[in-house]
This record gives structure tokens, C-alpha cells and sequence, in this order.
């Protein structure tokens, strides 16, 4: 072996090790994302086309705010199942209210829209706040506190409209906001990148996200330092309740009616899933929303290019808990690398 | 005066009691002799159809003068619930059982149990074959399938070719892929008619939207969507966003969606297994065979197709209840 | 009541009695702070130190009794209003966020902001302003859970003396901390006491005591027996008064025999350079200390012998046999064990009851479990034994293990040590937060297990423990042993010059 | 007040003290239980027909078995949420089996029966070896790992009978076993009972049931006293499935075929939910199996008892909510009566 040959090696072995350092610091999502996007990009020209691209980011985004509040409940050391309840009663009580409102006030747009919103988000503050207070001040685990809560919101829902979706929205929340799109991106992605920005503020600049990640990490020296663990907790579980009313809005007005059925026990999965693989922790304290927000666009993608490549769609669990499993694992095997045993 | 005192019978219907399926009117009795405490067992009653059914059979409970309790299971992943449902029943001494099983076979120990107390179980809307079953009133959901199809082939015209992308409804639920695989062999006799893709997945409207606009990518060659209400319902909002007016929709079953939609011409058709007649004859059996009264044992309504041209004809209080209706758990007499 | 015209005391309770599930933790006790002076409370394990801190602290609220401070009345005392009272505290299981980097859990529960918004950058000045100012060897962005127990400690110092405290409560603050530390700890705890804090200072250590204190107010079974004035007060007297019975001596005389070589290790480097280059050896029959400053990976050799840290290349013989499968399963099987520094991490499953506490590491011996099956009598008897010898308080096995003071759990993990049949223990910090008392059960149960024949090996950071105990002493310095000192030259000068010594090689090395 | 009074006031207070005490040693769920049991005895008579009471046990026997699987995960520091696609694979399989097995060897009843149950417990076992694997092998966290496996569980479950329901069962295997009463209880009760059994005697009795609460209690100290954790997690996670499995086969012998429909979310939620009100900790290491069982039971009389007093199965949900977050609150108060703070 000569010099240069030497030289070349260690050169690229340096440059293998430099990428690996990179990996190991933002971790193993953005690779994955990134190879997915390109793959997809080099297989399937449609991957790309706008109203793909529209589909992926409003599902993505979709997701993204409900695992945004199912972060922020996990990283605060809680649990929060209700979310995907919370989010079919907002629907509806914003449908309800929106076609009260419709023969209240009619042709004003605006104001019918305005009091949905309203009492949508109202819903998702109140379910939060009852299951704040069930964690905070009955000291039930937030596991058990949020699976009650889940059975009585979505309990309410079915009473309200006995599962029949609710008409009578105002067009222009449909067309302007719903299926709207601002230069070129679905209304749904705005949404979720002011929540994002304004969650990753509170995280780095705020006392609430310094006390929840406090909280999160050791509650009992949380408490001993002083700080009042119960009204941030509650917090935390009021943001939840109020992303997922957002999260109702959106597809209401996506959809164009109420509906029970955007709540159920799939939306509560995926919006732990997409937290956890996006590196919260179960166990509280660990967690970065916008590793969320990747993670949220990662899910979205992978079911569309399966889709896309028309894999069977009984296959489809198959493949997605495979990949699942393999993208956290990659994750757990990078991380033991860097940090100690 | 409510929609329920309008007269609904006498009413086409298929007896299929024997060999040979034979069309009768059927009518109900006039009142029951005595106040029978009637349970009725329902999967869920999250959409209009179900509703539909519950409209039925509290109208006809109310008509002829019985007690009845209705529980659901919440869902159709809920056997379990359905099956323990089933057992209160029996315990809290209901004379008869209506029920709409979650999984054909799963309620049959139940229903044997039933018969060993002399309990008669009428088997309503979801297909359910079984010896012991003392009656039954469902669609053959091979005729809704094939009904569905033949609406979509109805609505081809000559030499166009019609791509098609089903929608069929929840994988593992049984009932999908039945009904899948029905349409599959109707259209399969009309050479212009291709059948690209299935995608199952669960009836939400949230997930089928889904389902649909990444279909709409992968199969840019799609024109025809036979699909649940649900996927009809998603479709709507996915084909006006994607500008693909010209593709069509055939929705396997009814709902209120589904009439507001075909009035504004939003899909082409929708077919209907007439759910309300369906509650109503269920009682009326039930009635029946508690007086002792002679009933046919399997009653089969025609599967109907609505379209824009049936439509006026049609008496909607059939197919669906009144929107102003709420669903009623019990009727007390 | 004082004779002197001493300040008048800032903080006074009357009459405290806290009662816990079956026990009462304080009994009617009184006690006070002054202004400018330090109050040590004194007593052992399990006497109610850290319960009568943690009322003061506002973290428990007392069944009975009153509370003054600085002449107003308080009751349902909250941490948070304790803070902002100026009562500052360092605990003895401390209250830091692991997942928290070191300056976010110094200002934690008191963030500086700026409209709203927390300012990051006075915050980090005035950490790193403080930290300089200890001489603490922290890095402010480093995750808390990922340092050693000692650094934490130093962050959980750091974190008591950033808020200008009035009362200043250190439960056993030098715990882990070597004497370098310590030292500057308390060059600060004097200028506080001049500027007029109140300081209640909690140690097991005598020296500490006696050095600092100008009170002592000493506890035995949740009950006052004495406050007295230090002067003049002898050791003896005190650990009389703490017992109630006559210790003679801290430190025993042990007959070191050194016999055949137990432990050889060749050239090892170990957990990511933590340990580097290694020759070290351990006799049957002797005691091989190892002492040197916080972080120059001390507990990661024995952490490695056990099993514990990667190994990068060397070589470690148990009894003259290679060792090539290096577990904690496959070292106990072969007669070693291993006691972990930081307790409440790598010790106790704290939920867990004693009993299951003390016999998790002995459950493959035949006398406790054969096939599978236990055998709970002998177990509890086992138990019993173990825990009788080490004077367990309250010696009641059905009690979780997180439901002891702090000592009294040290003393659970010790009790594995009794439970099976072993040739070789490795001490990381064995006597942290033990009482004197205790402290003596333990050395004698190291003379015991010495005169059985076996290996011990003892890393500790209270330097005239290792001095006292070893036969033999390493000194290390940055991974790397530096010294082995023996007999006479084992002296407290030594070891410092040879910390001094090698900072110098470094440093000329450096240079180079 | 004459001496006497105050005596016997004293006396009452004295009997209140030791009630409340006894309350405080078993937990606030028997009495709840022995309540719901009384009061329903008394305003229903129909309540304790045999047909009602072995409905009851089968209920609960079924939600227990699972339960206890999941309750050995929890303890061991895990989460389990495949066991409801466990279960539906597990019935599915013994299913084809049986019925393949009946074609093979007709009338071989005993031999048919036993290579379906084979094939099921062997199903359920394999599900929770790899669910081992993942956790403790690869380091993944419990709960993604297992949300994978069970959307791979349930994409198997669905590809292989395409969800219609297997049937061709023995006759024997439904009426001997699945809806067959020995002594006057369901079969149900004797398994459960049998492994309730088993189960309370790991616990106390053996080195695996030790080591289960040393990993959850404290992973680490696990290790440090030479705990092979590796093995024994994964030995919770067989376990889990291996009760999952028997689950299932219990279903399907009373039900007469196998169902995909059997799993779903509804059973590993109820599971989960089950285990936590018997006071299973969800950060592990604590836990009694016999807390469980009345868990279960209490779970299964509170629906029973809302049918059968006829309670409009809509708001249920909202009843069982309210009645599980009213429980765990009240056990929560006791809790903090009797411990510190
Ligand atoms: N949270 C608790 N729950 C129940 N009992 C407790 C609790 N904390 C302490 N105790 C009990 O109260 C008594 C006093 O404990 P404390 O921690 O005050 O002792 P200490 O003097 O600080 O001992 P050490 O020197 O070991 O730290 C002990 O018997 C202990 O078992
Ligand atoms: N979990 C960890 N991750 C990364 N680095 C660590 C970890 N634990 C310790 N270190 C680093 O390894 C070095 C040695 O650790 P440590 O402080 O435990 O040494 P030590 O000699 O055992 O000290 P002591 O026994 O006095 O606590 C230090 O630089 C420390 O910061
Ligand atoms: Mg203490
Ligand atoms: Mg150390």
C-alpha cells in the first residue's frame, strides 16, 4: 500500500466518520426522511407533484399538532389518550355551533366562524383542564385519568349527534380555510409551523417549558425547587386539549362537517407514535418538537408512497410496523454508540 | 303528526324463507297482545344507517305497543362486548332478541344458548345464516353488491372505459371483503370495466379522505370511485381540490350524506337495503312469533338504487330517518 | 437564653413532631438558627435529620408544632414559599432534574426573565461567575443525569448558594466530594457566616464538625437530647450522646495478611478513557485503597473489574484466571462483588421492600432459591442476619427500601454483601451518608470479611478512610494510577503531592 | 354526656379507625366491588341468576387472563400493546389449524384440539419472544416495540383469513371446554384461576417473579446484582403473549371460530386499564396479580350492571368513565392518607 493510498483511506474514512458524527448528533430521523423523499423522487415522478406534495404536508400537519399537545403531556411526565376524543368532540361542537350560529346570524361568515372556533377550542380546553386537574390535584395517573376522560368525551360526542355528521358550514370556512391553499401550501402546514414555532419558544424561552421539562424529568425535585408542579401540569394537559380541538377544526373544515369519527383510538396511537419516534420519552423530560414535526412528516410519508407504489393495502400494517421497529431501533443503536452503555 | 305514522306497507320484499326466493307485500300486525319486553343488540350507532335501523324499530315498537331496549357495542372490533350484551340480555328476561351481529358466526353459541330458554332471536340488517336462528330480516349483500355494480355499469357509456378503485370498507370486517369480491365478479362480465385497485381501510371519513387522494395519485387512470358512504363522502372534497370532475362515485350504502350529496349531484348513486323497513319487519317478526302468529322466516329487502332519476320517487322515510330524529334507547309502553 | 449577647435566632421551631407510616421521625423537637452561625445537626441514621430539613425546607408539613422565622409565624410552609423566604438547601437525595443541563437546574424554580422571557445569558454568566467562584470542575451545558454523583453534588451546592440564601440547610453536602472540594465549600460557608446567613449543616464526617460547627444539636431516635455550644465538646462525647453507648477509636486496626494475588489487572483502559493504562493488583487477606480526585476514574476501574464499563484493551485475571466474559452476573458467580457509589440510581429498587432489596443479588444461591423456586424463610433469615449486623433502623424487612433515611439504605445495599459466599468486595464510596456508628459496623465488617480470607478493595473520596483502611494505597489522576503508597509513606501529604506531582508531568508534558 | 357515651363514642370511633385501617391495608377496589356486588344483589334480582353470574365470570375471566399478562410487563417496566392483535392471531391460527387438522385426522378430536391450541399458545409465543427481542435486545421502548408487532400482528392476522371468520372447529372443543360449566362456573374461571394461581406463586415464590419487580423497580441495580435482565424481559413478554394466546383460544371455543375482530385496541386499552386500576404502576416494579383479578372483575360487573339496569348505552361510556377516574381517585386519597404527604 502506498502512502497516497494510505492517505485516501483515512481521508475517507475521516469523512465516514465526520457523517456519522452528524448522524449521531441530529439522529437517525432526518436520514431516514431524507432517504425516503429521495427514493421516493427517483421512483415515482407523482411523489413530487403538487397535489401530492399537498396531501403529504396536510396530513403531516394534521398530525404533527395533535402529537405536538401528546408531546408536551409525555415530556411534562404525563399521558394523554383523550386527544383523539377531544379531537371528534371539537369537530362536532364547532359543526353544532357553526350551523346554530348559521340560522342565528345568517350571511355573517365571519362571526358563525369565529363563535366554531370558539367553542371548538373552548371544548379542547375544558377536557384538558378536567384531566389536568384528575392528574394534578387527584393525583391519578395520567394514564387512567386521560382513558376516562377519553371514554366521556367521546361519550358526549356520540350523545350530541348520535355519530351523524353535522352539515351546514359555512362555505367559506371550507374553501378559504379547509381545502385552502396559500402560495402553493395547504392552510393545515401554516397552522402547524406557527404551533411549532411557538412550542419550540416556550421550550427554549419560557419558564412553562423549562418547568415541564423540569417536571418531566424529576418531579420531586421539581417540587422541592419551588416550583408549583400542579398548575404547570395542568397546563400541559390544557395545551394537549387545546392542539387537538385545533386539530378537530382543521378537519372540520377540511372535510366540511362534523364528525365523530376523526376521534377514536387511531389518532391516539399515532400521536404517541409519532412523539416517541420522534424521540419523546415515555418516561418524561426527553423531547424536541421539531424531531415531532419530522417524525409527523415521516409517518404521513411513509403511508402515502405505499399507497403510491400500490403495495397491498392488508400488507400495508405489515411494512409499517416493520419499518417502525427498524427506524427506532437504528435510533436506539446509534445513541448507544455516542452516549454510555 | 311524525313520520312514523305514515304508512309504509305494504312493502316489495323477497321471502326467502324456502328454496326458491319468492316476492311478497308484507305488512305488520296490527298491535301485540301483550306488552313483550324486546332487546335489540346493535354494533354501533355511530352513522345514519344504524340510526336508520333504531328509527325503524322504535317506530314499529311504539306502533305495536311493546317495551324495547336497544345496546350497542360501540363498534365492530367489539365482538366480546356484543357477546356479554347478548348475555344480559337473556339475564334481564327479555321475550325476544333483535340483533345486528358484529360477526356472523361469533353470536351463534349465544344464540343457541337463546333457543335452549325458547328465546327468539331475529337476526336484523347484518347477514346472519344459522338454523337456530328463529328469523331474520337482511339484504343478500351479494344483491347490494351486484345492485351497486350494476349502477356503476349503468352509468358507463358505451365504449368508455371505466377504471375503477373500490373502497370496500374495513379489512377484517368480513362484510368488505364480501361485498368486494361480489363487485368484483359483476363487473367483471363488462369488458370496459377495470377494477385497478382495493384499498381497505376503516369507514371514517378522515381515513378514507386518505385512502382516496393518495389513489387519485397512483392511479391517475381512475374515473369511477364504488366505495362506503364515508369514502363517498371524502371523495367529494378530494375530487373538487384535485379538479376531477369527471370522475364518478358509487356509494355501496345510504346515509343522510349520501342524499344531500346525490341532490347536488355530487355522486351518481348510492344503494339501499331500505334500513328503516328492515327495524320495522325485525319487530314485526319478533311480535309475531311471541303471539304465536305465522311469520316468514327470512325476509329479504329488494336492494334498491338511487340515483337522480329514482330519487323523486322514492319515500325517503324507507331508507333513513327524519333529521330531526333522535335515536331512542328504550321504548317503554 | 443565651448567655452571650449572640444575635437573636432567625429561625425557631418549637415543638415538632412528623409522623410517618408506623413511625414517628420527630418526636417534640426544638430547635433554632441564628443569624451567622453554623448549627450542626448530629445524629444517626435514621434519626430525623433530614425530615426536620426537609420541614424547614417546606417539603414536609409537620404534624405538630410551631415555626418562626425572622419573628413572623408561618404555617403550611410550601417549598416555594421557603425559597422565597431565603431558605436554601442542598439535600441530601438531591433535587436536580437529570435531564436538565447544569445551568438550567442552578436556576431552576428561579429563572431570571426578562419580560416574560427567560434571559439565558445572565443566567449563564452569573453560573459560571458562581461556579468559578467555588472552584467547582463543572461544565454548564452538560446533562446533570450524565455526571458522576460527586459533580452533582457540586451542582446541587451551586444550586442552594446561587439564591442569596438567609438559612442555608446542607444535609451531608460533602458526601462524595474529596477534600479539594470540600475545602472550598467551606471557605464559602465561612463568608457566608460573616455576611449573617444561618447555616444548619448536616455531616457524619467529625472533622467537618469540628472544624465548622458553633452548635450541635444531636438527635437520637426523632428525639432532641442535647443542643450544646462545640466548644469544647469532645468526639467521644458526642458519638456517646448520638448512640447513647462508647465508640473508642473511628477507625479499627486491621490485621492485613496479604495472601495470593485476587485481582490483577494489566494495562487496562477502560470506559472511554475514564481509565487508562492500568496495572493494578489486589491481595486476599490485605485492603487496596484507591483515593484521588473527583472524576479521575477511580470507580470506573472497579466498575470495569466487575463488569460494568467497556473495556477497551487489557487484561483482568481473577485468581490467576483471564477473564474474558466480564458481566455483573458472571463476577458475582465468580465470588466478586461490587457496591455502587450512587445508591438511589444503581443501588435499590426504592418501590421494593428490604428483604427483596437485600437478597436481589443472591437469588442463584442454593440456600435461596433452587430451580427457580425461593426458599423465603431461609431468605428471610439470611436477610435477618445481614441486616441485625449492620444495625438496619428500623430493622423491619417488609419496609420499602425508599421509606429509609438515607444511611439505612446505604446499609440495605451493604447487606448483599452478607448474603453469599465471596472473595473479593469492591467498596465504591462505602460509608456515603453513614452514620459513625454505622461507619464502624462497616469497617468491622470489612475486618471480618478480611479475616475470612478475602479480597477488599476500597475507592473513596474521604481520603482518611482510605488512608486509615488500606494496606496498600493507588493513587489516581486522570484514569491513570500515579502512585502506589504503602506503610509508612501512606500519609495524606503523599497522596497530595503526588496529585500535585503528576498536575505538574501533565503540565510539562503539555509544554513540550 | 354521661361515661357511657363517651365510651361508646370512642369505642364507634374506635371500630371507624380499624374499618378505615382495614380499608387501608387491601385498598379502596374490594370494597367498591363488594358494594357494586351488594347493591346491585339488592335492586336486581336478576343480577345473581347463574346465567348472569356466569356471564359475569366469563367476562372477567377473559379480561383477566389478558390482563395478568399485561400486568407482568407493566411490572417488568414494559408495555404491551400487541396483546389484542395476540389475540385475534392466536384465534385465527388455532382456527385454520383445527380445521386443516380435522381434514387430515378426522375424528380425532383430542388430537385436533391439541394441535390447534399448540398452534395458538406457539403463536402467542412467538409474538412475545420477538416483542422480547425487541425491548431488551435491541433497546427499543416497550411501547413502539410493541406497537409494531402488533400492526404486524394484526396485517398477518387480516392476510390470512382476509377477515372472515374460520370456522370448522370440533364440536367437542366449543361445547367441552368454550361454553362447557364445570361445578356450575364457566371454564373461563377455572383457567383464570388456575393461572391466577400460578402467577401469585412466581411472584412470591420464584426467582423469575423476584427478578420481574427488581427490573422494574430499578433496571440498573438489576444489573449491578447480576440480574441477566435480557432474559428475564423477555421472559414477561412471552408470558404476555402466551396469555394473550390462551385469550384467544378461550374466545374462539366459545365464540366456535376464529375472529380477526377478537383483538383490536379495545382489549389491550381494557387490559391495560385493568391492570392499572388494580394498582399496577406503569413505571413498573409494583404490582399484585390478585388486585388484578378484582380489577378485571370489577370492570366486568360495572358493564354487566349498566345493561342490565338498562342504562341508554350511549351514555355508558360516560358512567364508566366517571366511575374509573372516581375509583383510582379514591384509592389515591386513601394512599395519601396512610403513606406520608
Ligand atoms: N418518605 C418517608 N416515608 C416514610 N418514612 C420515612 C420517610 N422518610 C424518612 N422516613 C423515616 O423517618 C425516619 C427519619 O429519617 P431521616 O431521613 O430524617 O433520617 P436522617 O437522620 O436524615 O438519617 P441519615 O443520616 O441516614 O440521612 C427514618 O426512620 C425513616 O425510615
Ligand atoms: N454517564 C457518563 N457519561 C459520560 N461521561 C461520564 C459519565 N459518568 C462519568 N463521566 C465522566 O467520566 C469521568 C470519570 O467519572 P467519575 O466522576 O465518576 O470518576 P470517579 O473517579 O469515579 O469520581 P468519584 O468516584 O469521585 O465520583 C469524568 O470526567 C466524568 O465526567
Ligand atoms: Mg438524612
Ligand atoms: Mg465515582
Amino acid at each position: 500500500m502506498t502512502v497516497e493510498e494510505a492517505d485516501m483511506r483515512s481521508s475517507s474514512r475521516g469523512d465516514l466518520r465526520a457523517l456519522s458524527r452528524w448522524i449521531s448528533a441530529i439522529g437517525i430521523l432526518p436520514v431516514l426522511l431524507t432517504v425516503l423523499i429521495l427514493g421516493m423522487c427517483i421512483i415515482d415522478p407523482r411523489f413530487s407533484g403538487v397535489a401530492n406534495v399537498t396531501n403529504i404536508l396536510r396530513n403531516a400537519s394534521v398530525l404533527a399538532i395533535v402529537a405536538f399537545g401528546q408531546a408536551l403531556v409525555l415530556i411534562a411526565g404525563g399521558f394523554d389518550l383523550s386527544v383523539g376524543a377531544i379531537v371528534a368532540l371539537a369537530s362536532e361542537i364547532a359543526a353544532v355551533t357553526m350551523r346554530w350560529a348559521g340560522t342565528a346570524f345568517p350571511e355573517q361568515d365571519a362571526l358563525i366562524i369565529a363563535l366554531g372556533v370558539g367553542a371548538a377550542l373552548g371544548t379542547g380546553i375544558l377536557v384538558g383542564l378536567v384531566n389536568g386537574i384528575c392528574v394534578a390535584v387527584l393525583r391519578i395517573s395520567g394514564f387512567i385519568a386521560t382513558l376516562g376522560s377519553m371514554s366521556v368525551t367521546l361519550g358526549i360526542a356520540l350523545i350530541i349527534t348520535n355519530g351523524i355528521p353535522v352539515y351546514g358550514l359555512p362555505q367559506s370556512f371550507i374553501t378559504q380555510f379547509g381545502r385552502a391553499r396559500w402560495f402553493e401550501f395547504p392552510s393545515a402546514a401554516y397552522v402547524a409551523i406557527a404551533i411549532l414555532l411557538v412550542l419550540a419558544f416556550v421550550q427554549r424561552r419560557t419558564v412553562l417549558g423549562r418547568y415541564l421539562y423540569a417536571i418531566g424529568g424529576n418531579s420531586e425535585a421539581a417540587i422541592v425547587s419551588g416550583i408549583s408542579t400542579r398548575r404547570y401540569q395542568i397546563a400541559a394537559y390544557v395545551i394537549s386539549g387545546l392542539l387537538a380541538a385545533v386539530t378537530g377544526l382543521l378537519l372540520t373544515a377540511l372535510v366540511g362537517s362534523g364528525q365523530a369519527s376523526f376521534g377514536g383510538d387511531l389518532m391516539m396511537l399515532q400521536s404517541i407514535a409519532a412523539a416517541v419516534i420522534g424521540g419523546v420519552s415515555l418516561h418524561g423530560g426527553v423531547g424536541r418538537f421539531g424531531m415531532v414535526a419530522l417524525s409527523a412528516i415521516f409517518l404521513s410519508i411513509l403511508s402515502n408512497a405505499l399507497n403510491l407504489l400500490r403495495v397491498d393495502s392488508r400488507i400495508q400494517p405489515i411494512f409499517i410496523g416493520v419499518i417502525l421497529i427498524c427506524a427506532v431501533a437504528l435510533d436506539e443503536i446509534r445513541r448507544r454508540r455516542t452516549v454510555h452503555d | 303528526a311524525s313520520a312514523g305514522d305514515a304508512k309504509w306497507y305494504p312493502f316489495k320484499m323477497n321471502d326467502a324463507s324456502a328454496d326458491t326466493v319468492k316476492v311478497v307485500d308484507y305488512s305488520p300486525v296490527e298491535k301485540a297482545e301483550k306488552r313483550h319486553k324486546i332487546c335489540v343488540l346493535f354494533p354501533h350507532m355511530k352513522d345514519s344507517f344504524w340510526v336508520a335501523v333504531a328509527y325503524g324499530i322504535t317506530e314499529q315498537s311504539k306502533a305495536l305497543g311493546v317495551n324495547m331496549n336497544l345496546y350497542e357495542a360501540g363498534g365492530y372490533d367489539n365482538l366480546p362486548k356484543q357477546l356479554s350484551q347478548f348475555d344480559d340480555c337473556v339475564a334481564s328476561g327479555a321475550d325476544a332478541i333483535v340483533i345486528g351481529v358484529i360477526s356472523t358466526v361469533g353470536v351463534a353459541k349465544q344464540v343457541l344458548a337463546a333457543k335452549a330458554k325458547s328465546i327468539p332471536v331475529i337476526a336484523v340488517t347484518n347477514s346472519f345464516i344459522s338454523r337456530d336462528l328463529t328469523a331474520g330480516v337482511f339484504v343478500d349483500l351479494k344483491s347490494m353488491a351486484s345492485a351497486s355494480a350494476n349502477a356503476l355499469l349503468a352509468s358507463v357509456k358505451a365504449g368508455e372505459a371505466a377504471n375503477v378503485v373500490t373502497f370496500p370498507g374495513p379489512a377484517g370486517s368480513g362484510w368488505a371483503e364480501t361485498m368486494n369480491k361480489d363487485f368484483e365478479t359483476v363487473v367483471a362480465n363488462n369488458p370496459n370495466v377495470k377494477t385497478l385497485s382495493s384499498k381497505f381501510g376503516d369507514t371514517g371519513v378522515a381515513v378514507q379522505l386518505q385512502l382516496v387522494q393518495d389513489a387519485l395519485q397512483a392511479y391517475p387512470s381512475m374515473n369511477y370511485i364504488w366505495g362506503t358512504a364515508p369514502t363517498a363522502e371524502a371523495a367529494i372534497g378530494a375530487l373538487a381540490e384535485a379538479g376531477r370532475s369527471d370522475v364518478k362515485i358509487i356509494s355501496t350504502y345510504e346515509n343522510q350524506a349520501m342524499l344531500d350529496a346525490l341532490k347536488r349531484g355530487d355522486i351518481t348513486a348510492f344503494t339501499t337495503q331500505y334500513p328503516v323497513i328492515e327495524g320495522r319487519v325485525a319487530i314485526d317478526q319478533a311480535v309475531r312469533i311471541l303471539d304465536k302468529k305465522p311469520f316468514i322466516r327470512l325476509v329479504q329487502p329488494i336492494a334498491g338504487v338511487i340515483d337522480k332519476t329514482t330519487m323523486g320517487k322514492m319515500d325517503m322515510s324507507t331508507v333513513l330517518a327524519p333529521a330531526s330524529w333522535s335515536p331512542v334507547y328504550s321504548v317503554k309502553q | 437564653m443565651a448567655k452571650e449577647e449572640a444575635s437573636e435566632p432567625i429561625l425557631i421551631l418549637r415543638g415538632i413532631t412528623k409522623r410517618f407510616q408506623g413511625i414517628t421521625a420527630l418526636r417534640q423537637v426544638d430547635f433554632d438558627v441564628r443569624a451567622g452561625e453554623v448549627h450542626v445537626l448530629f445524629g444517626e441514621n435514621g434519626a430525623g435529620k433530614s425530615t426536620l430539613i426537609n420541614i424547614i425546607a417546606g417539603t414536609f408539613q409537620p404534624d405538630e408544632g410551631a415555626y418562626r422565622f425572622d419573628g413572623l409565624h408561618l404555617s403550611h410552609l410550601t417549598p416555594h414559599r421557603a425559597r422565597g423566604a431565603g431558605i436554601c438547601a442542598v439535600f441530601q437525595e438531591f433535587s436536580l432534574a437529570p435531564n436538565l443541563t447544569v445551568v438550567e437546574n442552578l436556576f431552576l424554580g428561579r429563572e431570571i426573565r426578562r419580560g416574560g422571557i427567560l434571559d439565558l445569558a445572565t443566567m449563564r454568566r452569573r453560573a459560571s461567575d458562581l461556579i468559578e467562584e467555588l472552584g467547582f470542575d463543572l461544565e454548564l451545558d452538560r446533562q446533570v443525569g450524565m455526571l458522576s454523583r460527586a459533580h452533582q453534588q457540586m451542582v446541587e451546592i451551586a444550586k442552594a448558594l446561587l439564591g442569596e440564601p438567609r438559612i442555608l440547610i446542607l444535609d451531608e453536602p460533602t458526601a462524595s466530594l474529596t477534600e479539594r472540594e470540600a475545602g472550598r465549600l467551606f471557605e464559602l460557608v465561612a463568608a457566608l457566616k460573616a455576611r449573617g446567613v444561618g447555616i444548619i449543616y448536616v455531616s457524619h464526617r467529625m472533622r467537618e464538625i469540628r472544624a465548622l460547627a458553633d452548635r450541635i444539636t444531636v438527635l437520637r431516635d426523632g428525639q432532641l437530647v442535647r443542643t450544646l455550644e462545640a466548644a469544647g465538646v469532645q468526639d467521644a462525647d458526642l458519638v456517646e450522646l448520638m448512640t447513647g453507648r462508647k465508640i473508642d477509636g473511628l477507625f479499627p486496626t486491621f490485621d492485613h495478611k496479604p495472601g495470593r494475588v485476587a485481582i490483577e489487572v494489566q494495562g487496562l483502559s477502560a470506559a472511554r478513557g475514564a481509565v487508562c493504562d492500568v496495572d493494578f493488583v489486589a491481595h486476599a487477606g490485605e485492603i487496596t485503597g484507591i483515593a484521588g480526585l473527583v472524576g479521575c476514574g477511580k470507580s470506573e476501574l472497579v466498575r470495569a473489574i466487575y463488569g460494568l464499563e467497556q473495556i477497551e484493551h487489557g487484561e483482568i485475571r481473577l485468581h490467576d484466571v483471564a477473564q474474558n466474559t466480564l458481566s455483573p452476573r458472571h463476577s458475582l458467580r465468580r465470588g466478586v462483588v461490587y457496591f455502587p457509589a450512587n445508591r438511589a440510581t444503581e443501588g435499590l429498587a426504592l418501590a421494593r421492600v428490604v428483604r427483596e432489596n437485600a437478597s436481589m443479588s443472591s437469588l442463584d444461591v442454593r440456600e435461596i432459591a433452587r430451580l427457580g423456586l425461593l426458599d423465603t424463610r431461609n431468605e428471610r433469615s439470611l436477610v435477618q442476619q445481614a441486616v441485625d449486623r449492620l444495625k438496619l433502623r428500623p430493622p423491619n424487612l417488609e419496609r420499602p427500601a425508599g421509606r429509609l433515611s438515607g444511611g439505612n439504605r446505604q446499609k440495605v445495599m451493604l447487606a448483599r454483601g452478607l448474603m453469599r459466599d465471596l472473595s473479593v468486595f469492591l467498596f465504591d464510596e462505602p460509608t456515603v451518608g453513614i452514620d459513625v456508628g454505622a461507619k464502624r459496623e462497616v469497617y468491622d465488617f470489612m475486618g471480618r470479611l478480611l479475616q475470612a480470607g478475602a479480597a477488599v478493595v476500597v475507592v473513596s473520596s474521604e481520603l482518611p478512610e482510605v488512608l486509615a483502611l488500606s494496606n496498600r494505597l493507588y493513587v489516581m489522576h486522570h484514569g491513570r494510577i500515579v502512585t502506589q503508597l504503602e506503610g509508612s509513606e501512606k500519609t495524606e501529604q503523599n497522596v497530595l503531592a503526588s496529585f500535585f506531582r503528576s498536575e505538574a508531568n501533565a503540565a510539562t508534558g503539555a509544554a513540550s
